[in-house]
């Protein structure tokens, strides 16, 4: 096992990734953006070397300082989490040049699964259904015109170098197709460093159903079953569970099994996800490969029980797995709500700010991966996702319940966030029915406005406003800390008495 | 004791007493007497008929941020910001002709000049915040008076970008 | 199913409860101290209702109160959470005359089993495994002299009326005897109201092995297998987990189909524990039945998927157990702190104060159950339990690593706590090693002294005193505030604008 | 900057000065330097070559409550509380007279009278906090010279419940 790992990576996976190394004694270095000198993965880690300024594209795309901290620092491996160089080939290859271990796939196999056209073809020969679309990339905007003709509109343009959204747009007519092409190529580069984009059929009203796969290094390969990932805005996800309410044993077992096709064809290993679309007539089409950990992994780890993170790091350290399909089960239910610094009133842009007062809930059936703390400031420059919510329950119907009110349990000041409109998905009934396709939000969203908020609530605001208007005492250092002063304070009477004994 | 405060653009007025342990509250013509208690310097507490409401709040100078049993609300006082208080139109209005970015970010694309002709849902820039691109349309028909920032500058969120004239037909 | 039930509880556990019946749809309504009308489990309930001073005499023992408030609100049922009123019969029978359910065993096997005489009777009839000692109560010293006698010393004094170490005492001269006895008589009576005691044999260096219990009214049994708990300090439990290291399958068969034997012989119902003493050689003696939730409950929560308290709710309200022996499994490790306020330099005095800042540890397999939030008052009256930390993994190296990292993460400043003590213990080889006896805090922590601490925090900390000294600006609250308005406030631009919309 | 702390009975001095970004610490004979910074009221950070390290920390009147990496300090500043630097002995010596609860509590029963011999080991009261009996035993072997405080009585932890004559031989 390693001795030292670092990790390429900041926020909420950072932390979630330092605290695996920690439970498996293996030092911990950060790297981190002269942005995030506070950030909270930053002082998690045994060591925190900065990188760069705060823009992505000097420090945590930065191959060169990330390599170099690694080596100053000698650490054995890197883990990249989610985003930023994940699924990126010439940096895990870079790493296997520099001697070292990349926590993910094979360089090859990622840039196979990467291309997302490459990709394509090859499930294509394998036999894995595909959605019917572009088996290569152009340069020109008028081949893709005719491309889309030939497909048939609504198109999808897609990033052919990653996911998350990201470059992502839907084409519904041939005039809106050069403006959605040249924002998608801009997005992509700004996202991945690469402006390819292709495109595919839209299916409609699909659900988004992925599986979680892990490989080691010498070709055993297990399925921890299905996600379903429907609840998208922006073609991003914000709500995962598992199971999904689409599938039965048959179905799952028959995806499962595709599923691990896939990774055998691609030669891949360490952990990853088979994404696929699942239209209404029971049909699943290949989407494509994650090529590294997901920010829902955590809705698998609580119904199987795995800790995804620490067995990518025990095969990235060349054990192998220690498990067999037959012993793996499907436990209960788990949800997560990704909880983002963004307005859903208005079209869920990014906020920025100062987290000013924080609550996380607790109690049974409550995970929390967090990546802020109260008083810590969110930064413009990187994704705005402040922390992950995850519920498990003995089933579907109690995990909602369950997520209802840890939302509620769950404040934040400071900066907006998607905590209402969360809330209200969850409670609605289409939701608590399974009734999940990826046009979800689109269909039964698309006016949320917070303003239909309780008259009472706002009532009770006004009160706690005039209330403290009133009564500045909290406000007032000093009158709190007399309040502290008054307190019993242990430390005045520091043991010399014992119970039972001689005082 | 009376209070001003504007809540979700409007004007509320409540009027607030000490009454022994309690407070009675008047407002929009309700009437509530309630136990009002700090749980912490951002933690009230109100009891209303035996039932307990907590109330998160932060008090900034703009105002006080709150968030109750999943709400959130900004209030402000009144007096702090007169000349705030105008009608939700003229307010709309403004915000029409002064293109300011929703959150602070980085201009990526300027799409029109100066003096330049523009319609209404035509992209007048493109600013990217978090990795994500906003696309801001005007929602006039008439003519960029004025652009203050260039492409790859950062812009805060309460400085215009650009300042539009309306066509009077 | 209920609409409406009264927790006749504080702290952690009413907070727990109160989760539990928001997830079922229940409304909540709690009951508070004058002392308590900042406490948590307070602001959590639906309604709250004051029913007396701060002594527990006067209030969260006081049953008219209670029943009185319970009528008041239409309460169709009280959950007694533990402590306090669980156990006691009167209560009980006087929810079952009122018309209220009472969430745990009909009066009668509570009283039965409540009483530890009667309750060793019944077993030794039933054939189940009892520690020789006494077979019933006495009223004179002189009594107890010769049955100590009999029994042979050391002998242990225990409360007939009740658990939790309160009235517990060991006795290891005749001449200890009596002023042993009347401080036994005095805590049962301060901790019951009944200060019946009586002696029994003290069985060296045992483990503390209990069986999870859920029975509903129709003569369903089911156990949700052990919970060691071991680790004790002034005979009180601080460290629980579960499976046990001392059980194999076989073992933990048979003792498991007797304590649901011992739950038939006493027409017991609801959820319960069944507590042995179990010797170095495999021997196992009946200790007690615990009539009630039990505080640590969560760890068989976490390793069965069951809500152990919406399973009683359910019974209470008249529902079948939808489970079967067969069906339930044991999966992974689980290990649960109690959080007490504390000193264990000070023989695990009691503390409390106002808590000055608070951090609770987060992320995968960390459940905790908290009665407290950052500046509280920790009130002197009732049970100094703050919190519980409880951690689940694959197993029990990894759920003690867990544990581990989740303490180094627990802050509490203002009260003293037994987090320091806590850690070492999980560190320890020997717990580590799985040695785990109730004299474990004894033998190896007798002279524990956080004095132990490493030299480089101190150094730390007294850097962080001066750098507070020097820059007072977070102490200085106009400053604060000030850079709270530098920051950028999302309330500002309250929305007008809409992406690709006209503005 | 000089200070002076008290921390686990011993004084501590420590010479903290700004050197650009980062602090120069001289303590014990160690030299550090160290990059300190807030992270929010009651968090500090402190790196010292690459290695951050977070400390938790309140100020009352008292002193400084801290936590890091789990062990627990109080601080106090020396100046702040002149007459608490007594040699260990002379302290534990008044402690031996004075007898005070470990905590707040509720005197349950007090065993003697005043004026009354008593020997080391000899339980002179019983203290009830949180449903748990304490018995403060003598360490001395004197007499009894005033009791403050009667059964029943709700005591402070830092008032005395009766003091002691030591016996001199």
């Amino acid at each position: 096992m390693f001795d030292k790992l670092l990790i390429a990576n900041r926020g909420e996976i950072a932390v979630r990734i330092i605290r695996a190394c920690h439970e498996m004694g293996i030092s911990t270095v950060a790297v981190y953006s002269e942005a995030d000198r506070k950030s909270l993965h930053v002082q998690m880690a045994d060591e925190s070397v900065c990188i760069g300024p705060a823009p992505a594209s000097e420090s945590y795309l930065h191959i060169d300082r990330i390599i170099q901290a690694a080596q100053n620092k000698k650490a054995q491996a890197i883990h990249p989490g989610y985003g930023f160089l994940a699924e990126n080939p010439a940096f895990s290859s870079r790493c296997e040049k520099e001697g070292i271990v990349f926590v993910g796939p094979n360089s090859k196999a990622m840039d196979l699964v990467g291309d997302k056209v490459r990709a394509r073809q090859t499930m294509e020969k394998a036999g894995v259904p595909i959605i019917p679309g572009m088996k290569c990339v152009y340069k020109k905007t008028k081949e893709y015109e005719k491309q889309a003709q030939d497909i048939g509109y609504p198109v999808m343009i897609k990033a052919s170098a990653g996911g998350g959204g990201k470059g992502m747009r839907i084409v519904s007519a041939p005039d809106q197709l050069k403006t959605a092409l040249e924002a998608g190529m801009r997005e992509a580069k700004s996202a991945f460093g690469d402006e390819s984009v292709y495109l595919e059929k839209c299916i409609q009203k699909p659900r988004h159903v992925e599986f979680q796969i892990l490989a080691d290094n010498y070709g055993n390969i297990v399925h921890l079953f299905e996600r379903e990932c429907s609840i998208q805005r922006r073609h991003q996800k914000i709500i995962e569970e598992s199971p999904s309410q689409a599938l039965d044993d048959e179905l799952r077992n028959q995806m499962g099994e595709v599923a691990k096709k896939v990774i055998q064809a691609t030669g891949y290993n360490n952990a990853g996800t088979v994404e696929f679309l699942l239209d209404k007539d029971r049909n699943f089409y290949f989407l494509e490969v994650n090529a590294r950990l997901q920010v829902e992994h955590p809705v698998t780890e609580l119904i199987t029980g795995l800790d995804i993170v620490q067995h990518q790091i025990a095969i990235a350290a060349g054990e192998k797995l220690n498990m067999e399909q037959d012993s793996l089960s499907q436990n209960g239910h788990a949800i997560e709500c990704r909880i983002y610094a963004e307005d859903p009133e208005n079209n869920f842009l990014p906020s920025s700010g100062r987290i000013l007062f924080l609550n996380e809930p607790s109690g049974p059936g409550i995970r929390i991966d967090s990546g802020i703390f109260q008083d810590c400031e969110v930064p413009i420059y990187y994704d705005p996702i402040l922390s992950k919510l995850i519920v498990w329950a003995e089933n579907r119907e109690m995990a909602c319940e369950r997520m209802i009110q840890a939302l509620d349990n769950t404040v934040i000041l400071g900066v907006k966030t998607c905590l209402a409109f969360l809330k209200e998905v969850i409670s609605s009934p289409d939701f608590k029915r399974g009734d999940t396709t990826t046009d979800f939000i689109d269909q039964h969203f698309s006016d949320w406005s917070s303003m239909k908020k309780d008259p009472f609530t706002r009532e009770l605001s006004l009160m706690a406003a005039a209330f403290l208007s009133q009564n500045q005492r909290y406000n007032d250092r000093s009158d709190e800390k007399d309040k502290r002063e008054g307190s019993f304070s242990p430390w005045k009477t520091l043991g010399r008495w014992r119970l039972g004994r001689s005082g | 004791m009376e209070y001003e405060f504007i809540v979700d653009n409007e004007l509320k007025k409540l009027n607030m007493e000490q009454q022994g342990q309690s407070h009675s509250i008047h407002m929009d013509g309700h009437e509530y007497l309630a136990d009002i208690k700090s749980l912490s310097p951002h933690i009230i507490s109100i009891s209303i008929k035996d039932r307990m409401y907590k109330i998160f709040i932060v008090r900034s100078k703009e105002g006080f941020h709150i968030q109750c049993q999943g709400d959130s609300y900004f209030i402000q006082e009144s007096d702090q910001d007169e000349g705030e208080i105008q009608s939700s139109e003229e307010k709309s209005r403004k915000d029409m002709l002064n293109i300011k970015p929703t959150m602070p970010g980085k201009v990526i694309k300027i799409q029109v000049n100066e003096k330049e002709e523009i319609k209404v849902g035509q992209t007048l820039v493109i600013v990217e915040a978090m990795k994500m691109e906003n696309e801001i349309k005007s929602s006039i028909n008439g003519t960029v008076k004025k652009i203050f920032a260039a492409e790859g500058d950062l812009v805060d969120s309460d400085k215009p970008i650009m300042e539009l004239e309306e066509k009077t037909e």
